[in-house]
């Protein structure tokens, strides 16, 4: 901690410093993709329900740097980001959106119900804690299949009162499987704060009762979630069974875009807006040597650009034809079978 | 008084609670917030959080407690947030509640009410959009209606607080504030198992309930005055049990029977009201029964596909002049 | 090799493991125990642990978790203890599994069986002897089979193993010992979505599946022998998607249709079947289509309300002359 | 402990000698009526699904004994005992399990399925673990009327893992409601032993991440049983909250009458029946000063009698009327509503 500041840039490993700017760009583009769809969504382009995870970026990029391509990964409905760490493009997730046929799902479910599974990226249902037994599904096949991968299940602290988290959890503890699950506690669920909605403090107490291990982090600081993710995510691929991480957070927005979120008490939003990932994050850059004027900048200006072109593209993507309201129902069946 | 769909639920809510301290509300988000349509604004100032429970994100948790409390005297008015959700406590309602007065000998009772807000056509996609009503009318032990007018919303809310069996009360999103009102003051009611003729006819017969009945309506209107066919539109108001008496007139009085629904085509309700009218009106049939609802597919989100998978008033007034010409 | 319904079910299970590597079996008791019916006997044996996998009481994660590992290229045969536990899995298969691949655009697939035991006159009662197909049959994203025979028992299984969207097999329990037949040696497959003709006829069409079939036959030879009725039966083996062409062929032919299942009257897939022959076989029709099915309440315990409740042989004979005297 | 025996049957107060009888006489009626029940199963005069708790009914004894009237109790399907404490005539709870018209169902359901709700108990349905929200609505009632009414619902370790079980047990602690979760932890579940079904050892520990206290007791040890129970109950009705006790046992036969249960070790049974809850009791009546060889000579012949009756009333009470299928399935509605 008493090293000269300014010099470690150059004496750390160019991956290192490199990984440290990623981590950066991911929040920065997390959070200005977010603020355009929020803007998108009062100007009628983007509609349906709209989630924003502003507040939240520091888990979905702390949690998704670790990963690997063939990691499963089912995000919560607040959870964009992960669809841009993990990689899709993001006109096609701006089209996505916007309901139009270069999106995910072609048009056919809204927000982030389309999957990206190329990527690794489950589509979940709407149904909330539903996606936590299908990422312990998978981890099964990577069990059974002697693969290295694991899965990953995020989940609100809202979705932890689901009976099909505590099945998920309870069989993942039994088979000792390659999952993790990630709880983003961010204090409500919609209106429901959370001494309405369990009986204690740590959703991460959870896990003992299923024969693993439960972390608690703060969630708004990248590093803490990161170098947790890192030493667990090591120890599951390492067959050593699932593992909870709880990141404690909050929601700055409202539960959805229609929501004025009047039953938040303003000074605890201050509160926690005092706590935001991404100037912690920045005095962090700081202190090792970045220039962060210049890298915010730089930063700044090619999320504006990356953001503009995916809203461009999007705009100017097709909204699917009538008829393929029929079409991606079923796959086709394996073979076609002799009559008797 | 002026009431949309929504606040006459909301008034019901208030005035039952009023009439009766053994009523309460309970599910995610109905207190403070009111609820996420706002149904049960107000009830929270009025009647104290032991009445007006927000619960846990926890669907089967809900309708089981709703069901042992009902069991021991209270009449629980259970919400679901979106009737999407119900798919989480289908077993506490298909088993425990359906069954428990059968399953006791007749030495038990359930009254529970379950709020479902259902129905398409608001860029709902596929978790928020659905019509899952089908899925219960085929429960014996359950009730299940689906008001179509701000006055049932209110009356057969009533009817379903007060009445001693578990009924499944369907409230079209569409509706809430795009229907309105005039309300008489005071208390009223709407019977559960009674249909409502909604306009008179002579030629052919929409039989509809719920989301499509404005459209249904609107599509009589046209055909009536483009086409000159009279056309009468029976809304059925109750889903379980059907009003057969009521179906069955109107099929034998104008021989011509158009069903429609925004629920899909394929094991929606419109099979059943079919498969009555063709066994018992068979003599007095001029032409098929046929039936327009959603395709039978889900709801997609995208407006192009939202619009050609749902029913609307144009896709009736074609389907009541091919059945007229038949 | 003369086989039982249980058996073949069996012997599918065992020859697609074999064949492909990534179907695994997984439910409560399906290993050491061989399943409450023994449908999964031997392949903890053949297979090991990790391809039969005993899970705890956890329905909806069991479909939850055989998704996950189907998206990812597996195919997991999924049981049900009994069919009626289903309900606990409910929100899973309808929404989790049907939806999969139209939220994902067409670019992900969902290949599970699940396998659910259901059906009545066993003694049962209300919570072992559900038939809850139609609760499926409304599910766009579903397929869903009900097999009446071994060979079919055998053959649709190997079928919905093979295809890549999720299934729904309903096994008959009172056909597990009940039904023997001869069947070929070597692998076959029955295709799914098509129905099969058990009997030809001229004077009156029964479209049944599952646990009606047998007594249909039966009930069919009856009347042929004491009222020369020659009556053509159909066996819809798939009830989702149904086989529209060969509903719509046999009541064409004889002009006179029966719907028979065991599944209650209203709700059951009985309405829809109708509801499509009346709409697209109206001028061939001679004769209301009827349907004969459960009375609309539980499947009761005690033998004389059970017996009361299920259709049997004789009040499918009573149906039939009643039919063909119209 | 050092008291002379033989002495204090005389100097305790009468109630406490007559409840130390009762409990005796409530196991071995349990005992005498199932296996009563298990041998009119074999000559088929009782069919559909019978489960034997042969093994356990210390902790349906002990855990009835201190309730009262109005308590609601939710018993699991091996609970035949719950019935006969709680007062259900004997002759009635057989012509239940014979399908007869007298039967708590009237013949509609079998088994355990006929709840008495006169005398606190509830049919529940078939699927485990799905009475435990019912019963914390029961205990919702309590609280809200002020009634000084407990609620307990039985469950079985393989039950925990259901979502249900979840949901109710979270809602419980956030609402502190009079509710007591009684685990008969037999360890197994059908065919499946307990390392399958959870990567715990004690579904106790579940307790601690709802909010509430979890509590292990030998689920064989009547004493035992009832010494948690009284304490614990006592507390519940204080408005303390709900509390789990987990109750060790074993099941004698197999999970139901239908299961040669081979997949056991036979070594195992017998460690087990080494516990039974009988003779250890019957030992310390001995303690007690209780004149053991007449007690138990009176109990058996009256429990024999009670259940020979029992089979009687059951055996000469009709079955249901055929048209009786279509009774008892609404209730009538309240009132008659005047039409639009
Ligand atoms: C099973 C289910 N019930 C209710 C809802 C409606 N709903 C959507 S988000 C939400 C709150 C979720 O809270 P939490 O899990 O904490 O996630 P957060 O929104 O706070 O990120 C609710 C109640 C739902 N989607 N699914
Ligand atoms: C939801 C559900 N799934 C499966 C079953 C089938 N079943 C009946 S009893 C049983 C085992 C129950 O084990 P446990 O809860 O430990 O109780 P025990 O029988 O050991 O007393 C099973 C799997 C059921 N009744 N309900
Ligand atoms: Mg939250
Ligand atoms: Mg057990």
């Amino acid at each position: 901690m008493a090293q000269p500041e300014g010099a470690r840039v150059a004496t750390e490993p160019a991956a290192r410093v490199e990984q440290e700017l990623q981590l950066y760009y991911w929040m920065k583009l997390i959070r200005a993709f977010e603020e355009r769809v929020s803007r998108l969504h009062r100007q009628n382009k983007i509609f349906g329900g709209v989630y924003s995870g502003a507040g939240q970026e520091a888990i979905v990029a702390g949690v998704c740097a670790p990963l690997r391509d063939g990691d499963f990964v089912a995000p919560l409905h607040r959870d964009l980001g992960v669809f841009l760490v993990r990689g899709v493009d993001p006109g096609r997730l701006m089209a996505q959106l916007m309901g139009k046929e270069t999106g995910l799902s072609r048009g056919k479910d809204s927000f982030l119900h389309g999957g990206d599974l190329e990527r690794g990226i489950f589509g979940s249902t709407s149904m909330l804690g539903s996606s936590l037994p299908i990422a312990v599904g998978a981890a099964l096949k990577f069990k059974m299949k002697r693969e290295k991968n694991i899965a990953v299940a995020f989940f609100g602290e809202g979705a932890s009162s689901r009976g099909d988290v505590h099945e998920a959890m309870n069989f993942a503890g039994v088979q000792k499987l390659p999952v993790l699950f990630v709880c983003e506690n961010n204090r409500y669920a919609y209106s429901t704060p959370l001494e309405k909605q369990m009986a204690i403090e740590d959703v991460a107490d959870r896990a003992e009762a299923y024969g693993f291990r439960g972390h608690v982090v703060s969630g708004n600081d990248l590093l803490a979630v990161l170098e947790v993710t890192e030493r667990v995510v090591a120890k599951i691929r390492n067959g050593e069974g699932p593992a909870l991480i709880e990141c404690k957070t909050y929601r700055y927005r409202g539960h959805s875009e229609h929501d004025a979120a009047l039953y938040r008490d303003q000074e605890e939003l201050i509160e926690w807006q005092s706590r935001d990932p991404i100037p912690g994050y920045e005095l962090f850059l700081e202190k090792k040597g970045h220039d962060l004027k210049r890298v915010r900048e730089q930063i700044d200006e090619r999320t504006q650009k990356v953001v503009q072109a995916a809203v461009e593209y999007a705009e100017q993507s097709p909204f699917p034809k009538p008829e393929e309201a029929l079409e991606d129902l079923f796959a086709p069946a394996l073979a076609a079978a002799p009559k008797k | 008084m002026e009431l949309t769909y929504i606040k006459a639920i909301n008034s019901a809510l208030h005035e039952e609670m009023q009439r009766d301290e053994n009523v309460f509300v309970m599910g995610e988000d109905v207190g403070e917030l009111g609820g996420a349509f706002k149904a049960t604004e107000g009830l929270l100032e009025a009647f104290g959080e032991e009445r007006v429970i927000d619960t846990p994100i926890s669907e089967a948790l809900i309708i089981g407690a709703g069901i042992g409390a009902a069991v021991l005297g209270m009449r629980p008015v259970l919400e679901m947030q979106f009737a999407d959700f119900i798919s989480c406590a289908f077993d506490q309602i298909v088993n425990s509640a359906a069954t428990l007065r059968y399953r006791h000998g007749g030495r038990a009772q359930c009254p529970i009410v379950v709020r479902a807000p259902s129905g398409a056509g608001i860029h709902g996609a596929l978790f928020h959009s659905q019509n899952p009503e089908a899925w219960f009318t085929r429960v014996p032990g359950l009730k299940v209606v689906a008001p179509a007018t701000a006055y049932d919303a209110k009356g057969l809310l009533k009817s379903a607080i007060r009445d001693n069996n578990p009924v499944i009360y369907f409230e079209h999103k569409r509706l809430y504030r795009s229907v309105k009102e005039n309300l008489p003051e005071g208390d009223f009611t709407v019977p559960i198992g009674v249909a409502e003729l909604r306009k008179e006819g002579a030629d052919l017969s929409v039989i509809t309930y719920g989301g499509t009945l404005a459209p249904a309506l609107d599509a009589a209107k046209i055909v009536e005055k483009e086409d000159r066919l009279s056309v009468e539109v029976l809304d059925l108001r109750t889903l379980l049990p059907l009003d057969r008496e009521a179906i069955l007139a109107t099929a034998r009085k104008t021989g011509k029977v158009l069903i429609v629904h925004e629920d899909r085509l394929t094991g929606g309700i419109g099979g059943e009201v079919a498969a009555i009218i063709c066994e018992h009106a068979f003599e007095y049939l001029d032409a098929p029964v046929r039936r327009l609802a959603a395709l039978d597919t889900h709801t997609a989100f995208s407006p192009p596909l939202e619009e050609v998978i749902l029913p609307n008033t144009n896709k009736i007034v074609d389907a009541i002049r091919n059945l007229a010409a038949y």
